[in-house]
């Protein structure tokens, strides 16, 4: 009885690894996955969350929206960001009007950011800055490409790469 | 390995926990450290062992080398800059310590969730444990000395990282939910994305049964192995697939019911077999139940706003304290948030369910072989960040 | 047993090369570049991604890096992918000093390079970034990177042994 | 609500939360003597150790255990707390084995000390550490009064006496109300069922 059960036992289980083998078989020659990466990119990347990055103006590409008001560094939870705001130079010919008029347009001075630090290395990607900026002057980059030499490079000057990538715009 | 029977601690040799370990009577016996660097603990548990010859006389995990200090954290934020440290402490299925989170300070701080943002959050927290079930199944066979199942895993893996990417952004540690809901509304691309992937799904899961379940290296290796018995599951505290595969029906998502998961219609998988290919099979349907919630939640996907426009941007509840759970791919997350009425919590307690499934490791191991004990360390799916915080 | 043992630094010193010939020399650091066999020394979250990396989607096996080994004595490449603790650190250490020479580090992710989200005021259980124990070669922020960080990480390792990069820029890439 | 196993505990004070804010169907306040007695009565009545948690209030430690059942859902918190200078409170880990690692983890966090544990060694912190990491500063503890058991706090300020007398006597009233009830419980229960739930150790 038991030698009964046995050999039926190894017959299943020998069928078994064949099951298993002729599903590898089958894949095997299915068509491949492989994305060739640097010659070949993911299609998806535009919905995946880099480090953020400064938006342009609509009408106005060489500024940004960014008004410094810090809401986002007060909202990180790693406190990774660090941001200055600075007046933006007013158009001379406007100012004597304006300064003539009383109590318009002075007041309104605008405003727009001065330096805008990134530790990059402390941040966890969770978008509260993103969420939290009121002039939707923040968004996530696609440069999912970041690998550096030494720490420091980390810290990133988003101003000053805003407007490398605005200069490099206007250039092409 | 130092050999001497003595029970003076400081004459042994090793580390401080092979010392403690090893000051018992031991003549012939080995002590083994497995870990905290090895392949099969995923990741960074260790396990100290007294072997003799091939098999296990005494086990002791040795946690904390991944411990991040979540809970103290926890009272160093305020409530909604913690949300990013809930998708670090259980990676494969981050979602759940986000809904538990979230759940939890809603309910203290009386927060509404629109109808749509609880479909939404199914339907994502499902996905996440399809995702971490996935992984945990190549792993384990990996574990076991078959390395082509996890590259079968990862295609479908890759597949729910992308959908879901669509929808949080990140592949791995979402930051998706806020209180009052989530933080972005699902797009078409998403939902025609995941009824696809159902589809593929349902037709991937026979394949991996003919490859991998019914295999008989897989089955000599799983059956009658780390057998739980009730009594043992309910000293130790074991949740999840683990209680679940020594057949107790026992799922937050039906026993507590949270959310809306009271309005669907699904089974949960229990097998009576108690041992590590019973915890195999019961994950492995579970898979197939949350594609059957996942149709219903898509089908259901009621209109609405995906967040409640009236939750506060900073929350401060008032006094008191909370306990709120909900069913992850390994077992019951339970979050405990006590709130002094500040803006920061005031002690957040996290209870994961790996911390308790394999605190029996130690019973469930002695007496067995090496090689056996490995297979029931995957069987019990462990998340070493989890264990640790 | 003191603070200090724990954050000691690895021992960093290389023994002169058998043959010590440029030619030699470029030919042996072409071939370590083509095939460098990294360590699974996954610690958190971040080994996931480098799972990934592994599998058949970014299949890093087409950069010759596929051999992950459990054993630091047979591997080059530390990817050191995830958070680490203070009571980690020696094991990170040893580990490291294990390998044989030459080899590399690669802090994959945020955790790895400085603490990343965990890097907090009056934090009192992690390692502020594992260049503090082990010199580090290739930094890849991220939490978690992509895996065409790690793949970028990798062909920047490839750069510093041979001096040039082997493969094309991606086309979304950002020129420094 | 009091389970029927816990009806017979001396000293227990119930603490008054509702079910659907706190998540806790039972919530008893007990003498850390009482601790072991209670745990062995849950386990007899087939609860599980869900976790144990500690916390810092200007009181002392409070230790936590919260039980459920895999039957139904019935969550039952029992709080006991020990005092900052010498935090010792009795181990049930020698009922419910797991236990064994949440009071390390306790230990680890907060000093608390448990009596009877066979190896209080640290468990998540390195074995060096001095530091308790969840302690905190004194002038940061609040009051238990206020977070557990939601009763305004004493007044530290001479003007808020008012609202102390107006809080007081309902506090009084709904303690009493507690102890009535239980009472009440504790005689509805026969005398064998009462004796098993305080007889201490299952076998």
């Amino acid at each position: 009885m038991s030698l009964v059960k046995n050999i039926c036992d190894t017959a299943s289980g020998l069928y078994s690894l064949l099951v298993g083998l002729a599903i590898t078989g089958k894949n095997f020659a299915s068509p491949q996955l492989t994305i060739h990466y640097p010659r070949q990119e993911v299609t998806n990347l535009d919905t995946y969350r880099g480090h953020i990055e400064l938006v342009p103006l609509e009408d106005n590409p060489i500024l940004s929206c960014c008004v410094g008001c810090g809401m986002c560094a007060k909202s990180c939870p790693s406190g990774c960001i660090t941001v200055e705001s600075k007046e933006l130079p007013k158009p001379p010919a406007i100012e004597p009007l304006a300064s003539a008029e009383p109590g318009a347009k002075p007041a309104k001075a605008k405003r727009t950011v001065g330096s805008f630090i990134l530790n990059y290395s402390l941040c966890s990607l969770c978008g509260q800055c993103v969420r939290s900026c009121p002039s939707d002057g923040l968004r996530f980059s696609t440069n999912v490409y970041f690998a550096a030499r030494t720490r420091a490079e980390m810290t990133i000057d988003l101003v000053e790469r805003f407007n490398r990538q605005a200069a490099g715009k206007k250039g092409a | 390995m130092n050999q001497t029977a003595t029970n003076d601690v400081d004459v042994l040799a090793g580390d401080y926990y092979t010392r403690h370990f090893a000051a018992g009577p031991n003549d012939d016996t080995l002590i083994l450290n497995m870990g905290p660097q090895h392949p099969s603990t995923h990741g960074v548990l260790r396990i100290v062992l007294e072997m003799d010859g091939e098999y296990i006389l005494r086990a002791e995990p040795v946690l904390g080398y991944i411990h991040r200090m979540q809970e103290k954290m926890g009272e160093n934020r305020a409530y909604l800059q913690y949300f990013p440290n809930m998708g670090r402490v259980d990676y494969l299925h981050a979602l759940a310590w986000n809904w538990a989170y979230a759940g939890a300070v809603e309910r203290l701080a009386g927060i509404e969730v629109p109808p749509r943002a609880e479909y939404l959050r199914v339907i994502s927290c499902e996905m996440n444990r399809i995702c971490s079930h996935l992984l945990w199944w190549g792993a384990y066979i990996l574990d076991l000395g078959a390395f082509t199942p996890i590259l079968y895993a990862f295609v479908d893996r890759e597949e729910i990282m992308d959908l879901l990417q669509i929808i949080t952004g990140s592949r791995l540690t979402y930051c998706y939910f806020t209180f009052g809901g989530v933080t972005a509304d699902a797009t078409p691309a998403f939902i025609d994305g995941t009824r696809a992937f159902i589809k593929s799904m349902r037709s991937r899961l026979p394949m991996f049964k003919g490859l991998v379940t019914d295999n008989l290296i897989l089955r000599k290796r799983c059956e009658e192995i780390g057998v739980i018995d009730l009594d043992m599951a309910r000293r130790y505290g074991a949740t999840g697939p683990v209680l679940r595969g020594s057949g107790v029906a026992c799922d937050t998502r039906r026993h507590e019911p949270y959310s809306c998961y009271n309005e669907f219609d699904f089974a949960i998988p229990t097998a009576s077999t108690c041992d590590a290919m019973g915890r195999y099979l019961v994950r492995m349907d579970e898979i197939s139940e949350s594609l059957k919630i996942l149709e219903q939640a898509l089908d259901m996907l009621p209109d609405g706003p995906f967040v409640n426009p009236k939750a506060p941007r900073k929350v401060k509840p008032a006094a008191g304290e909370t306990y709120f759970s909900v069913e992850s791919a390994r077992g019951k997350v339970g979050v405990y948030v006590q709130s002094d009425g500040s803006t920061t919590p005031y002690r957040v307690k996290l209870r994961a369910p790996c911390f308790s499934n394999l605190s029996l490791f130690a019973e469930l191991s002695a007496g067995t072989l090496l090689a056996d004990a490995v297979s029931i360390l995957g069987s019990l799916d462990l998340v070493i960040p989890e264990i640790d915080r | 047993m003191a603070t200090q043992d724990i954050l000691r630094p690895a021992v960093t010193t290389l023994e002169p090369a058998l043959v010590n010939l440029a030619p030699v020399q470029k030919v042996v650091d072409l071939c370590r570049a083509m095939s460098l066999w990294p360590m699974t020394f996954g610690l958190a979250c971040c080994a996931i991604e480098m799972m990934a990396v592994g599998m058949a989607r970014f299949d890093i096996a087409r950069f010759g890096a596929e051999a992950f080994r459990p054993s630091p004595r047979q591997s080059d490449l530390m990817i050191v992918a995830g958070t680490v603790s203070k009571k980690m650190a020696p094991a990170v250490v040893r580990l490291y000093e294990q390998m044989p020479a030459p080899k590399y580090v690669m802090a994959f992710g945020n955790c790895a390079i400085s603490g990343g989200p965990f890097n907090f005021e009056g934090q009192y259980g992690i390692i502020e970034g594992v260049d503090q124990l082990i010199p580090v070669d290739v930094f890849v922020p991220g939490c978690p990177p992509r895996p065409e960080g790690l793949l970028e990480g990798l062909f920047m390792l490839q750069e510093k042994l041979t001096g040039r990069r082997w493969w094309p820029q991606p086309v979304g890439g950002e020129v420094a | 609500m009091i389970p029927a196993c816990l009806a017979g505990l001396a000293h227990a004070r119930t603490v008054d939360s509702a079910t659907a804010r706190t998540g806790f169907t039972t919530n008893l306040a007990l003498e850390p003597a009482a601790v072991h007695d209670a745990a062995a009565a849950l386990y007899k009545a087939g609860y599980f150790l869900e976790c144990i948690s500690g916390a810092d209030f200007a009181e002392g430690f409070e230790v936590l255990y919260t039980f459920d059942r895999f039957e139904k859902p019935e969550r039952v918190a029992l709080r006991t707390l020990a005092p900052h200078d010498a935090p010792v409170v009795p181990t049930i880990a020698d009922i419910f084995h797991g236990a064994l690692w949440h009071e390390r983890e306790c230990f680890d966090f907060y000093g608390v000390r448990f009596e009877g544990h066979p190896s209080l060694l640290p468990l998540l912190l390195p074995d060096d550490m001095e530091l308790r990491p969840l302690v905190k500063a004194p002038e940061a503890r609040k009051s238990r009064e206020a977070i557990v058991f939601q009763t305004p706090a004493p007044p530290a300020a001479a003007d808020s006496a008012g609202e102390k007398a107006a809080a007081d006597p309902e506090a009084k009233a709904k303690a009493k109300a507690a102890a009535l009830a239980k009472a009440k419980a504790k005689a509805a229960k026969t005398a064998s069922e009462t004796a098993q739930a305080a007889g201490g150790d299952p076998a």
